[in-house]
């Protein structure tokens, strides 16, 4: 190392100097990082990329809907990003872990939640529906960056078990900030833990511009503590697919972390209860939608001609039919009972609790039957 | 005297503390150009630059512990936490020196910080957004902590933390943002009854009802009910929740002997617990009946379409009412452990 | 049956869950190689290796939120932290995770770390090395807080601590570290009485003095003198503060119809404001006098020198029972407020 | 940038790919870095640096001493790091900022504190003695790293005041761990705030080798986070005084924040509860007995014949002075009235408070004025 140490990266919003493999266009370009990573995913593996962002992105719009309807308490959109989530998300293994944030749809659909696992939380019916175990996926966090010490502690029991198993959490460009994210890489690097960070730069931390949490490139932190790290190209389905399989190969080679800022823009508000034209402007969202993943995909598929109306239409009858049942699990949620509020707090029997449970039973049963229906509401 | 909702009213106390005093600085996530997820930081980017009107980095230590270093340097920060439930990665910094460096420093350097956090449940928002985390900071020796219910006390203890030279968590009921009252803007703060006095905003005779933030309305609502069935009810709005005015506190209950606390918190250690206790350290000849808590369950927050069941609402003040009156209620049926 | 000190109680216990149980790993600051700066790990690194006995970077947060990952991966994390006074960078990581995963996710995840503290004050110590935080733990909903007074208990509350599923929050007195007692090592836990329960001490039929920790002694010493003055006292160690066994510490205040809470941490909402809440409602009836706290003064904890007059020692005790007895007293020549 | 980023530094404990000005034998070398930062250093200037250090070493001997006799509780000793505190202390000026650490009794002596500055905490008498604003340093920081935000939010009220002051945060290899020193950074970078991080890496935190902190060198993480950063020999006072005034005026400048790593060595116990025997060699220690930062300096001096007898004994009566004062102040200190615990908790009056003074008022009135002086003893 020189003794002086200067900042020489590029601006955070510089966006071309980023590894790619397709371009906006939908131009196959080669990448001397990334290649070697993708030289199996032939057209098939194309399409089934395209299914599932196309997938993903209906849900996405599913959820928007069902807010506007009242169905939903909120929903936050992840238009824009389903090249980042797919991307990666389809290059773990069913038994990595992964430790997504709120807006990872895409993930937690490629990791196999069931419809209802899209909207029971943000219906406000459960905090989480799926359980972690069965596909391996962590709730999705609220709090920003707590999920990635999660990870590391995660990949520090994998070296425990002897596995070649990796832990990935996600998280955005506002997390960057967090403390816990700076700890999970002085962790990650200090135990060489096989874990993954993918931070999703989507330019936004809701009204702030990434330049507020950096002025220079996110994935130019993690070299700082030990952990290689690659900037990628967020709507580019196969460059992120190639950054975490190189990243994921480094884990399971005992190598330990690496870092992935995955470039990309949030299309939407940052939540349903957002109005972003209070912060930027209609020509940047604009700029994006040249950019769109999905059409870049697309446009391979065509000019390879892997791409026709019946493949396009059947992925559209596939991606309605799964909205049907988003929509469905939705409308036919079943609010649990009262007492319920009670459960799962404590894994044993705690006193305190439950003689809380034994009033409030008791409570709940002091209104006649017929009064039942509207415990809780003035009388 | 103009009619605003609760949210205005804390965007006019900031506006006109920052107008007044060019040492009063607002900071958070989002307060710039947004205004803040609730609005109430709206225009004043526009108005005071961003200078003093400060966009941070998303990280709540590095939020407060600036403004640490801030108020180090004389100036007057006013934070946003930009909801309840992210408080805590700033708890150390707030813990450990907004409230403990003026006794570190013998009283050479003061700790004006306002730290405002909008509040508590009751409007159907995902898990950490609906916490009421006041007793932490009530326990914190070296913090002032207020609880507002209204317009107008909203907008004169937001002026009066910002002038105090002690640090002041400051809650803000979200579901009341929107909840208008008359607010008299040109209030003196001179004039006004000093930060940390209770209010009795109904009188009674047979029960005292204490509660603070978005408790008040429900506890009002309570009291015209209880009315019909003949109890009378005295409510009183704390404010300050440390110091507690326990003169205007034990006044009614010296008159009542019968006491209820309602707040969202968890009970076990809650505010309820040390209102309980010193009242009846200090009016225990006075008391005809056990004081009663009406609390959240000692759960986590749970799932939005639950939350009724968990926050305190009209019928279970009642029963508590009907407990300290020792009628018929929901303890009745159970064997006391 | 062996004498030992609760330093080395507790590093029995360590070595003992680690030995029968693979899955429970130790882990911080200083705790390899040194042993911890209380020794309370010493040579479990040599035992155990350290894949298991885990020296962390100096991150709280990091260690409790690895201790999460951990543990969602079915290992059962000991975090030791390293005084009292450093478990607040940690605070949101075991607020918000910690305590309320097993609600979040239904029951799915479990969350078996136990959370080792060095507590309290007593011992001369710097600044934020004598803390009592443990009513901001007792508030959170979802963890367990257990407080040890000996070597005994210290041993096998540490034990079922790491064999339970819900995380827990182990306060070790940092004064009775080198106080020796009985340690029965070879207990089975399943004979042992379960987690949770309080112990009468003492037995006594004037005064119930309720206390936990370091002052489980000092409250003891009180007895004793209030003996030579004519007044019997129960005391009652809590052991856990989360829950509280209210079966023992009620069937005690029924009989002796008088209450003294004392604890080292502030007063204002703490755990003794708890303690006297929940006594209150459940016995009114029994209550002859007001119950009365004995506690630090609300304050953040003071130089050492002057830590004696913070830490409720046995003239401040034996002052609050002559006020539940209605003797001449300390409030005696005060007007009350 | 690169789209793959390697961590390329060297490891943490390699201490010769560092700034130096000086080699532990005393020869004055170049650096192309440094040179011009310390023109204006003569051998007065040297010989008063040289004064500094030995002044400080003997406060810290002292202290050791007086908490052997039990006239302290603790003392955290500085020996072996005198140089970093002296270097980067004596490039300030009066009216920048300190927030310091418990260990730099170097950087507070160097500030204006006077005799009882240093022993009356660490005596239990206060939790801290000067009064900030006198000597322009904050108390020193005992909860790791929590101080270098602090720095961060006063450097940006310089910049609201329109002054070309600096605020300077010191804090060790361990705390560059803490969340909060990372946040620091993300601040510091975002508002381009002036103000200098001070990393001392001393090698250990108490038990624990820096390696368990960083695998690579703890200079390179500033870069990452736009900040300028620069890995100096911690045991050349030289290089410390260059390499804070380059930091400092790129401050002063308007270039933002700049990062200086100080790689020296804790000669001494964590503090004096410490037993370093159980965690490291003697050899190492040994090894960095022969890097002695006041050694280096009076070897230059003999070399450039400007260092004698006369002045080595004139130091040396004037540290022994110093320590003579240091020393009465411990012994001479009378702790304070109990009521007085109540004191200061609040600026203004505070009802709760106020009550419990006139409970605890009277409560002390009641024990008998012979008794008065076991007051909350054993009765
Ligand atoms: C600790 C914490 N602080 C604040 C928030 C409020 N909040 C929710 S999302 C968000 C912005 C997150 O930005 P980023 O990390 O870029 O993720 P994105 O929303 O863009 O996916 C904020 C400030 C939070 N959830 N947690
Ligand atoms: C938040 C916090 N955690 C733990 C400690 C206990 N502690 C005191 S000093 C220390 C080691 C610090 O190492 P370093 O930062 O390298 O500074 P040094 O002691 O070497 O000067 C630790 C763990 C503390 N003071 N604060
Ligand atoms: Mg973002
Ligand atoms: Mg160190």
């Amino acid at each position: 190392m020189t003794h002086t140490l200067t900042p020489t990266a590029d601006p955070a919003t510089e966006i071309d100097d980023i590894a790619r493999l397709l371009t906006p266009a939908g131009e196959r370009i080669a990448d001397p990082d990334l290649d070697r990573w993708v030289k199996d995913v032939d057209a098939a593996a194309l399409r089934d990329l395209y299914r599932d962002m196309v997938l993903v992105r209906r849900i996405d719009t599913e959820g928007v809907a069902l807010q506007r309807q009242g169905q939903l308490a909120l929903w936050p959109p992840c238009q824009g990003q389903e090249a980042t989530q797919i991307g990666t998300a389809r290059a773990l293994r069913a038994d990595d872990f992964v430790f997504p944030s709120y807006r990872e749809t895409g993930v937690v659909y490629a990791r196999g939640a069931r419809p209802a696992d899209f909207v029971l939380a943000w219906r406000g019916e459960e905090h989480s529906t799926y359980n972690p175990y069965e596909i391996n996926t962590a709730t999705q966090q609220i709090i920003i960056g707590a999920q990635t010490l999660h990870a590391v502690g995660y990949a520090m029991g994998i070296q425990r078990d002897g596995t070649d198993q990796a832990a990935v959490s996600y998280f955005g460009d506002g997390a960057s900030s967090q403390g816990d994210v700076n700890e999970a890489m002085v962790f990650a690097s200090s135990f060489r833990a096989p874990t993954v960070f993918v931070c999703t730069n989507n330019h936004w931390a809701i009204s702030e511009p990434v330049a507020v949490q950096a002025k220079f490139p996110i994935a130019g932190r993690a070299p700082g503590f030990g952990i290689p790290s690659m900037r990628v190209d967020g709507n580019d389905v196969l460059a992120c697919l190639a950054a975490m399989r190189w990243a994921l190969d480094n884990a399971r080679r005992g190598n330990g972390p690496a870092f992935i800022e995955a470039v990309t823009y949030r299309m939407g508000p940052h939540t349903t209860s957002d109005d972003p034209t209070r912060y930027r402007d209609k020509e940047e969202v604009e700029s994006w939608r040249r950019r769109d993943p999905i059409a870049r995909v697309e446009a391979l598929l065509r000019a390879e001609g892997e791409f026709d109306d019946a493949f396009e239409a059947a992925v559209a009858a596939d991606a309605d039919a799964l909205a049907a049942e988003v929509r469905a699990a939705a409308m036919g949620a079943v609010t649990r009972e009262p007492l319920t509020v009670l459960d799962n707090v404590y894994a044993e029997p705690h006193a305190g609790l439950d003689e809380q449970r034994a009033w409030f039973g008791a409570y709940l049963d002091g209104f006649a039957p017929a009064e039942a229906a509207t415990v809780g509401e003035a009388r | 005297m103009t009619q605003l909702t609760m949210a205005k009213a804390i965007n006019e106390g900031l506006r006109r503390a920052m107008a007044d005093d060019p040492k009063v600085l607002v900071m958070g996530e989002d307060i710039g150009k947004l205004g803040g997820v609730f609005r109430i930081t709206d225009g004043l980017l526009d108005q005071f630059g961003a200078q003093r009107v400060i966009d941070t980095p998303l990280a709540e230590a590095g939020i407060v512990g600036t403004a640490v270093g801030l108020a180090f340097r004389g100036y007057r920060p006013v934070v946003e936490i930009q909801f309840d439930g992210f408080v805590y990665p700033a708890f150390d910094q707030i813990v450990c020196q907004v409230a403990k460096l003026h006794y570190r420093t013998r009283g050479n350097v003061k700790m004006p910080i306002t730290i405002r956090i909008p509040w508590a449940g009751g409007v159907g928002a995902a898990e950490h957004h609906s916490e009421s985390p006041e007793a932490y900071f009530v326990h914190t020796s070296g913090l002032r902590v207020i609880a507002v219910s209204n317009p107008q006390d909203a907008y004169v203890a937001l002026r009066q933390a910002i002038a105090s030279d002690d640090p002041v968590v400051y809650f803000e009921p979200k579901r009341l943002y929107h909840t208008k009252g008359e607010v008299d803007l040109d209030l003196q703060l001179a004039d006004a009854p000093p930060m940390g006095l209770a209010r009795v905003v109904r009188e009674g005779s047979d029960v005292t009802l204490l509660t603070y933030g978005s408790q008040v309305s429900i506890a009002l609502d309570a009291a015209t009910a209880a009315e019909d069935e003949g109890v009378s009810i005295e409510v009183i709005d704390l404010r300050s929740l440390s110091p507690v005015d326990y003169r205007t506190v034990t006044a009614s209950v010296r008159k009542t002997g019968r006491v209820v606390v309602t707040h969202e918190a968890a009970r076990e250690a809650g505010v309820g617990a040390e209102l309980i206790a010193s009242v009846t350290e200090r009016c225990f000849h006075y008391l005809e009946a056990a004081p009663q808590r009406v609390t959240g369950h000692d759960i986590p927050y749970p799932p939005a379409k639950l939350e009724k069941h968990h926050v305190p609402d009209l019928d279970r003040i009642l029963d508590a009412v009907d407990r300290v009156m020792d009628r018929p209620n929901s303890l009745s049926g159970l064997v006391e452990a």
